[in-house]
């Protein structure tokens, strides 16, 4: 147990003030485009966050993420939008009003939990039932097991449901634009600082991807993660003008998005040979489940980089 | 020996987080983009070569020395590529008015 | 046949680095190695796509290794120079820009050449226009210019490149 | 103290602050970064909560739920931002009066 | 066949209904045979069923709605008396609106919705419990809407909003009271009386208030008939339907329920709301008749003459003796024979030589004498003129009243007799006396579509039958009299 | 030791701090920009400080950063050019 | 290996979830094959519901702990007959919204491929899928996923149009309802840290109402609030669900609303009945009513037929939390007063078919004439009566008339909130019939008036059927509610028959 007080929780409280402090300018900046870059800020200190909860697992899905993908579909969207704060709007009662209702039902919130943090007492449970049923799940790491074999189930409906907004946001596309290419019509100096950059990192972005997607099975990370990887350096080849975005109409950039979540329901749906549903069997609980990891890393890969390019868009 | 490595550690880690420090002046006292874009680059990236320098002593085995190094390089290389996007980015043409030839 | 054998050979020459970076991430664990052989052949393979091996990206490593120490020392000393005007208590500055005729190739050599400029003392390169880079410089009174010119050459030398040739 | 009380308060206080953020901005970007704040100080919350009760490290399956919940989250962030974009283009296309009130060119360089 | 006999006579209507909706608006001919031979099926069934229930034979259908809560059809002396009426009447309605609607509009529509009302009727009066009642009684607010709003213009579209308002607001108060009672007892049959025995009396009279407000909407009593002579701009076979077989008649249908198979007549008694009903009743007569005077519209003398006469009904349920009640109960079939007629007639006239208000009626029996004739004698039945029908209902009512010691009722009665010979016999005088003011040069015989004479002739001879062979078994009469010696015998 | 590192990550979490104060003014988005870069380096400093404490794991956190810890501005620099997609090397500049 | 498909334990509900996710998939692969896949899909779906519908009411509620792991460490899908209800209901309004929607949306008709045609399938079948498995769930975070898979492809449904308004309208939806997650999210992450255990069932066993039991139950109800478009939180639904087409919107106003609502009645019923104080009883049922008064009041006001349907929307939720008032009592004690609960759920049920139809007639009216504006349907009861009578029907069911599902439902409310002695209540469900009155007869009197005719595009009458079917079936389950009250008895939770404690 750790004295008292040492440089660990100093180093905590300090971490807890700034990310406090960094959610707070984010909340309260005018300008818009600060705000976005206070929330990539807020990503990074998140992750360590995680990690000092020892939760690395989530910390690296918050590293990849937070850090990187929310910033680059926010900064993306914020800088070309050149969306800004009106700079003085009328003030009016109400507006003060609307400020400080939201605010009151912030404090209330805030304190109310608060004070159930500090007086209730908290019990965890499920933490040794997981470790106990590990050697069936075929896989070392708890939270892969969790994701994949004890609650698959979630899993399976959290891949659909990255899946829906894949489909709902080409859904916001101009009719005439559907069968373009994805986003923006991306181009750059040829052999320039972007497009080299861009020729240079994602081979070691794609070993970093594997290495986390391998050691997800055993020890930390895993599908997500490992599919963010991918994705943003996907994305980086993209916008670096190395290679070109995938149209939503091409069929192997749709069968590459659905690959993961059917070959999932698939496995699932062979669950009712033993009368259950997503059965994943002891004997080959690892080959299947690092197939099944594979298939969504690829998938989930797929829809972010599709996600964060967005829907085909018109130059400007 | 632990002592000199203990004692040499220390050192770096100051030194490292010095540099952070001057990064971050630099950042905020430099007066226009560019030159402030100078202290980002050069001196968190230094701050963060010695941080690396000042664990490696530390490390647990080879693997995990060079990891951190993997890593500083890794972050060197963005954050060089990075500035230069930059500082390209934040350019105007008029900026640019001395004109030596090489 | 010897095309084969000179694209393997550059193909060797990316999978090698790729898997060090992979044992290096694993911490050599065994048991990592069959994926690690598809991870490195998997970078190489895409390393080859994105960047087709050509004269420009041959990289003579030793050479490049010579180059280190000296980069290093040079970036150090950058960081010194920015710390040292950063913490002054009146920011001693003389920003100018500079458009450096740049004789390099265009792609990675001459990125690197910004890159590097970058992390040296009081110069921050800002693209290319044609074959002109632009370089920022912190202190006009500081011999950029040379240190360019010394740097580009460095860097000609690591690929085998003859600047001399290309030069007008 | 148990090390993960600060941040299960931070959790705590983050979610105060995201939703007086969502309630309070009508610009619906910042809204959106609110959702964001919002939603990790709740993950943040279940994870010291998960490691206050046992004692040092997040339970796996927080963890889980909450790798779960990021991708949503990542998921719903980037559908809102399509329309939000979308939305934008239609007013370029044809200003009218409605959400992105004050939209027009704010100068970059005020303080 | 117990079973299924009401099932069958309810399908009688509703299977046509059903077919008519999907006919194709020309394929009249095909219209016409539906529902002809429902009518004439019903017609069939009511007979079979009148033999089978005066020889003391019940017949009963019941579907579970949720458990315990049971839709029932059961065939009684007094379910059979409406459903007799409404069968015999939509017969001749249906042979009369076909060819009033010769080469109307959308009729598919108005048939279908037509006979769906006749559907709720006939379901109105085999209802066996309270919830089943109020089932039919809500269907046949919805399917009389459409037809009254038929024509489709403003005047149509604004009386049939107030129709809805009015029977709207009226259900929801009969809903809200059958529920109340029901949360207490459980499901209400009509064949299980005394079941509120022990309720609360205050809650009784409440309910009773709530239950009678609601179905007196459809009765048209005062002051809930608002919407009754407005409902005259539809045409004249729906009036016919509102005014004599369906609409009002199931209000007044359902007050007499209430008061006999749900509260009982002793628990109506008991609480003492008899008495202020008869009032509310006696009001309406009156009231009904002096803004009948007013009326220069002849549709609208006549829906204001239906709100005073539907009161005999509930005036003579609500006077409790035997024989007041078997007035009121033989009126419910005589005032719908003569009113029908009245209504045949106002259409004919309206139709074929555009007279609609009272000052143009001069000479008209001369130029549609069968017409007239037939509206003459509904008219003399109304006013009581024996032997005709509307005579022995008010005898019995005056006999009832005095035998339950309720003498002023016969003030009452004579005072509205008076009344309607005063706004009936004018029309009369017109039409017989006067000479029409310009010289009859019709081409063509205004009499000449035999379809639009034969159903107020027959209902015309039905009424003088019913008061003249008053005493026959089948009569309303003895059917009423049948009906009330089973409530007052036990 | 271990104390010395966290120590020493405090004192980076608090240059960042201060840091937060460019973000806050600009001027120019460049300037914000710069926060987060300075972030994401920091951010990776202070993963490998502590990670001695904890599982190697930590340094993959940092590597993932590293890695991805530019890509906002690479996002930045195109969404800056004038339509939104270009490069800012380009000639139109 | 041979399959027992009769065996009770055969997991048919997860094949009602993974059934339309598969197709979902397939129909992104391929939009020729989408919308004979979605249908197929559907049909399926509903088979598979009433199959388990036999087997729930012969052999009890059924389980299936996904890959066999029992809860609290995995997942359990359960058939209890609400669940099983709604999966019917369900696959009724997909089917006929997917047959509906064949016409507008096949690629087949339209070459090259269209963004709407394509993008349609996917949705609707995600929307089928995550709604199934709301509605099967017994897991409070998969009840979480499965809310927001929902919401992802709703409000996608939304912008469908691609008009300016439908954008708008679906930002707008999409923060309430994250907002709404967000509360949710908040709530499952205490009852967790709490009591160790996701499980609705388990909680019941272990819930021991303490101060973070409550906050979260608090929470929880919030965000379902808001998802279920409950007074006041209720601002984004009638934009939303007229913005989007005519089959997208009978999907969300018929189904996507609903898992809200079970989960809110699985939670105080099933999890923490003993939570339940009258005052917030009381409570629930005030919002209710607010929400029937609003809702209809501004479906009074407004001029488009659509916005009409949607703002009865926010009416009709509005009764059905009037069963946390009037749960339990002597209405839910006498064998032919189901209670509340079983009263509420009907009209969950009604409303769910009946506003499916509607806005399946709506949207034949705005094909004939262009427009939803409510001066254009003049006249269309002579030229389209099929359509006319559809939206008759389903309006018969909503105003709460007999014989309908609507009415059976409204009965079971009306008797509890008499044998409760909570008239109040009554008065509520009574007004709200009459008012629902006035602003459906509104457009329906505009139908059957003769004004000079507007041009008509022709529908046809197959696809007007299809509301028709939708309209009759909610008319049907009026008629013939025992079989549908049979089912919902089967595991009713203990606190709609006793009430709240």
């Amino acid at each position: 147990m750790a004295p008292a007080f040492s440089a660990l929780t100093l180093f905590d409280v300090v971490l807890c003030v700034l990310i406090i402090g960094v959610a707070l300018c984010s909340s309260s900046v005018r300008d818009l485009f600060a705000a976005t870059v206070l929330l990539i800020i807020y990503g990074v200190f998140v992750a360590i966050a995680w990690v000092r909860l020892g939760a690395v697992d989530v910390a690296l899905a918050e590293a990849a993420i937070g850090a990187g993908l929310t910033g680059v579909l926010l900064i993306g969207a914020v800088a070309r939008l050149k969306i800004t704060e009106s700079p003085a709007a009328a003030v009016s009662r109400w507006q003060f009003a609307a400020k400080v209702i939201p605010a009151s039902l912030g404090l209330l919130i805030a304190s109310g939990l608060a004070y159930l943090v500090l007086t209730v007492e908290w019990r965890e449970t499920l933490q040794a039932p997981v470790l106990a049923n590990l050697p069936d799940t075929g896989v070392l790491n708890p939270v892969t097991a969790v994701l994949l074999n004890y609650r698959a189930y979630d899993t399976l409906l959290e891949t659909s449901v990255l899946f829906a907004a894949l489909i709902a946001s080409w859904c916001t596309t101009h009719d005439d634009l559907w069968g373009e290419r994805a986003g923006l019509r991306q181009h750059t100096r040829r052999a320039g600082i972007l497009a080299t950059f861009g020729r240079f990192l994602p081979p070691i972005g794609l070993i970093v991807g594997i290495h986390i997607f391998w050691a997800g099975a055993d020890k930390w990370g895993g599908a997500f993660q490992a599919g963010t990887i991918f994705a943003a350096v996907w994305i980086l080849a993209i916008m670096a003008g190395v290679i070109d975005a995938p149209n939503a109409t091409g069929r192997s950039i749709r069968s590459f998005a659905v690959a993961g979540p059917m070959f999932f329901t698939f496995v699932a749906l062979t669950g009712v040979l033993a009368q259950s549903f997503l059965i994943i069997p002891v004997m080959v609980a690892k080959p299947l489940t690092l197939a099944i990891e594979a298939c969504l890393t690829l998938s989930i890969a797929a829809t972010l980089m599709l996600l964060v390019l967005g829907a085909p868009r018109r130059s400007a | 020996m632990s002592v000199i490595v203990t004692a040499t550690t220390i050192l770096l880690l100051l030194i490292g987080v010095a540099f952070f420090l001057a990064g971050s002046m630099g950042l905020l006292r430099f007066p226009d983009v560019h030159a402030r874009l100078h202290a980002l680059t050069k001196a968190d990236n230094l701050g963060l070569g010695f941080i690396t320098l000042a664990l490696l002593p530390q490390a647990a085995d080879v693997w995990i020395a060079s990891k951190l190094v993997m890593i500083w390089l890794l972050t060197m290389l963005a954050a060089a590529t990075v500035s230069q996007l930059i500082a390209r980015s934040a350019l105007h043409e008029e900026d640019v008015k001395q004109e030596p030839g090489p | 046949m010897g095309v084969n054998l000179r694209g393997t050979m550059f193909a060797l020459r990316r999978f090698v680095p790729f898997a060090i970076f992979w044992i290096i991430l694993t911490s050599n664990d065994p048991g990592a190695w069959l994926p690690g052989l598809i991870a490195a052949g998997a970078a190489t393979a895409l390393s080859l796509h994105l960047l087709p091996a050509s004269r420009a990206t041959h990289v003579n490593f030793r050479s490049l290794a010579s180059l280190a120490p000296g980069f290093l020392w040079r970036s150090v000393l950058g960081g010194i120079d920015v710390a040292w005007r950063a913490f002054h208590p009146r920011t001693p500055l003389r920003p100018t820009w500079i458009r450096y005729q740049v004789r390099l190739p265009a792609g990675g050599p001459r990125v690197s050449l910004g890159s590097e400029l970058s992390l040296m003392p009081g110069t921050l390169g800002a693209g290319e226009d044609g074959d002109v880079m632009y370089i920022h410089c912190l202190d006009s009174n500081q011999p950029v210019l040379e240190a360019i010119v010394s740097e580009e050459e460095r860097i000609a030398r690591a690929i085998g490149f003859d600047l001399g040739g290309a030069r007008d | 103290m148990n090390g993960s009380i600060p941040f299960a308060l931070c959790g705590a206080v983050l979610v105060g602050i995201g939703l007086y953020g969502v309630m309070a901005h009508d610009h619906l970007l910042r809204r959106l970064i609110a959702f964001n704040v919002t939603g990790s100080g709740v993950f943040l919350l279940f994870g010291s909560l998960s490691a206050l009760s046992s004692g040092g490290a997040t339970g796996a399956v927080p963890q889980a739920l909450i790798i779960t919940g990021i991708v949503v989250a990542v998921a719903s962030t980037a559908f809102v931002l399509a329309l939000v974009v979308r939305l934008k283009e239609e007013d370029v296309d044809a200003p009218a009066p409605g959400a992105f009130e004050g939209s027009s060119e704010h100068d970059d360089h005020a303080p | 066949m117990t079973r299924a006999l009401p099932l069958l006579v309810l399908s009688t209507s509703l299977i046509p209904a059903c077919l008519i909706f999907f006919l194709a608006e020309k394929s009249a001919r095909m219209r016409t045979v539906i529902n002809l031979s429902g009518a004439i099926a019903k017609l069939a069934l009511v007979a079979i069923m009148l033999e089978g229930v005066r020889s003391g034979a019940t017949y009963e259908f019941r579907h579970t709605l949720l458990p315990g809560l049971e839709l029932v059809l059961r065939v009684d002396p007094l379910a059979l008396l409406f459903l007799t009426l409404s069968a015999f009447l939509w017969f001749l309605t249906t042979i009369y609106a076909i060819a009033y609607f010769h080469n109307g509009k959308d009729l598919s529509r108005f048939f279908g919705f037509f006979s769906l009302c006749v559907a709720a009727t006939t379901g109105i009066a085999l209802s066996g419990s309270f919830v089943t009642f109020f089932i039919f009684y809500e269907l046949l607010t919805l399917a009389t809407w459409p037809l009254v709003i038929h024509n489709g213009d403003q005047a149509s579209i604004s009386a049939g909003r107030r129709y809805l308002v009015y029977t709207m607001c009226g259900s929801a108060l009969l809903l809200a009271a059958i529920v109340w009672l029901e949360s207490l007892v459980g499901p209400i049959e009509f064949a299980r009386r005394n079941a509120l025995a022990g309720l609360d009396e205050w809650t009784l009279r409440l309910a009773f208030a709530l239950l009678v407000a609601g179905l007196a909407v459809k009765a048209a009593m005062v002051p809930l008939h608002g919407w009754l002579p407005n409902a005259m701009v539809a045409p004249a076979p729906v009036s016919a339907l509102l005014h004599a077989v369906a609409v009002v008649k199931a209000g007044a249908f359902g007050i007499v329920r209430v008061i006999y198979d749900v509260y009982g007549v002793a628990l109506v008694d008991g609480i003492g709301v008899g008495l202020p009903l008869a009032v509310m009743a006696s009001l309406t007569i009156v009231y009904g008749s002096l803004r009948a005077l007013q009326q220069n519209d002849i549709k609208r003398r006549l829906a204001y003459s239906t709100v005073s006469q539907v009161s005999y009904i509930v005036l003579g349920a609500s006077l409790f003796g035997p024989y007041a009640t078997i007035g009121g109960l033989a009126h419910l079939v005589h005032q719908g024979l003569m009113k029908i007629t009245l209504f045949f007639c106002a259409g004919s006239l309206a139709k074929q030589i555009g007279v609609t208000r009272i000052d143009q009626l001069d000479g008209v029996a001369h130029r549609m004498p069968l017409t007239m004739s037939a509206f003459s004698i509904a008219a003399l039945g109304m006013i009581g003129i024996p032997p005709i029908a509307g005579f022995i209902s008010k005898w019995y009512l005056g006999f009832g009243a005095v035998q339950a010691g309720q003498a002023w009722v016969l003030l009452v009665l004579a005072a509205s007799s008076l009344l309607n010979a005063a706004y009936l016999l004018p029309l009369l005088a017109r039409a017989w006396l006067r000479s029409s003011p310009e010289p009859t040069s019709e081409k063509r015989n205004p009499e000449s579509d035999r379809w639009l004479i034969w159903p107020p002739l027959i209902t015309a001879a039905a009424a003088l039958a019913a008061g003249v062979f008053a005493g026959f078994v089948y009569s309303p009469l003895s059917w009423a009299t049948l009906i009330i010696s089973e409530t007052y015998t036990p | 030791m271990i104390e010395a590192y966290f120590f020493a990550a405090t004192v980076l979490l608090m240059t960042v701090a201060v840091c937060l104060v460019r973000v806050l003014r600009g001027p120019t988005r460049a300037d914000r920009m710069m926060g987060a870069q300075l972030a994401a380096t920091a951010g990776v400093a202070i993963l490998a400080l502590i990670s001695p404490a904890g599982s190697p794991a930590m340094l993959d956190v940092a590597l993932v950063l590293a890695l991805l810890g530019a890509f906002a501005a690479v996002a930045f620099v195109k969404a800056a050019t004038i339509d939104g997609a270009g490069d800012p090397e380009e000639e139109s500049q | 290996m041979l399959l027992d498909l009769a065996a009770p334990d055969f997991p048919w509900i997860a094949l009602s979830v993974a059934i339309p996710l598969f197709a979902a998939l397939i129909a992104a692969l391929s939009s020729a094959l989408a919308p004979v896949v979605a249908m197929i899909a559907a049909l399926l779906c509903l088979g598979a519901a009433l199959w388990t519908a036999v087997l729930v009411t012969t052999h009890g509620a059924q389980e299936v702990a996904v890959g066999a792991w029992p809860p609290p460490l995995g997942i359990v899908l359960r058939a209890d007959g609400l669940a099983v209800a709604m999966l019917i209901t369900a696959g009724l309004v997909s089917i006929a919204a997917f047959a509906f929607a064949r016409q507008a949306f096949s690629a087949r008709t339209q070459t090259p491929e269209t963004r709407s045609a394509y993008s349609f399938w996917p949705l609707g079948l995600c929307v089928l899928a995550g709604v199934n498995a709301a509605f099967v769930s017994n897991d409070l975070f998969n009840l979480y996923v499965a809310l927001e898979l929902t919401t992802i492809a709703a409000a996608a449904l939304v912008a469908m149009s691609g008009s300016r308004a439908a954008f708008e309208a679906a930002i707008r939806y999409l923060m309430f309802a994250l907002l709404g997650s967000l509360f949710y999210l908040l709530g499952v992450v205490l009852t967790y840290s709490t009591h160790g255990v996701l499980d609705i069932r388990l909680l019941a066993i272990s819930a021991e109402s303490g101060p973070s039991t409550i906050a979260a139950a608090a929470l929880m109800s919030a965000g379902l609030m808001t998802k279920m478009a409950l007074f006041p939180l209720h601002a984004w639904l009638p934009p939303a669900h007229s913005a989007a087409p005519a089959p997208a919107s009978a999907l969300l106003s018929a189904l996507v609303v609903k898992p809200p609502f079970v989960i809110l009645l699985r939670i105080w019923f099933e999890a923490m009945p003993e939570l339940v104080t009258p005052t917030l009883a009381q409570a629930f049922g005030a919002l209710g009513a607010c929400g029937v008064l609003l809702g209809s009041i501004l479906a009074m006001r407004q001029e488009r037929l659509k916005l009409v349907v949607a703002y009865s929307t926010v009416a009709q939720l509005g009764y059905l939390v009037l069963v946390f008032p009037l749960a339990g009592g002597g209405g839910a004690q006498q064998p032919w007063a189901a209670g509340a609960w079983t009263g509420a759920i009907f009209l969950t049920l009604s409303h769910a078919l009946a506003k499916g139809a509607m806005f399946l007639a709506a949207g034949a009216f705005v094909e004939a004439r262009g427009n939803d504006r409510l001066d254009s349907l003049v006249g269309l009861a002579r030229e389209m009566p099929i359509s006319c009578f559809a939206f008759g029907l389903a309006a018969v069911s909503l105003m709460g008339l007999p014989p309908s599902g609507g009415f059976t439902g409204k009965y079971l409310l009306l008797t509890s909130s008499f044998a409760s002695g909570q008239w109040w209540w009554g008065i509520v469900l009574v007004v709200g019939g009459l008012l629902s009155a006035v602003y459906l007869f509104g457009p329906l009197s505009l139908m059957f008036a003769r004004e000079p005719a507007l041009a008509v595009t022709p529908v046809s009458r197959a696809r007007q059927s299809i509301a028709l079917l939708l309209g009759l079936l909610s008319i049907l389950l009026g008629l013939f509610s025992e079989a549908p009250y049979r089912l919902l008895q089967v595991d009713r939770p203990g606190a709609a028959a006793e009430g709240f404690t």
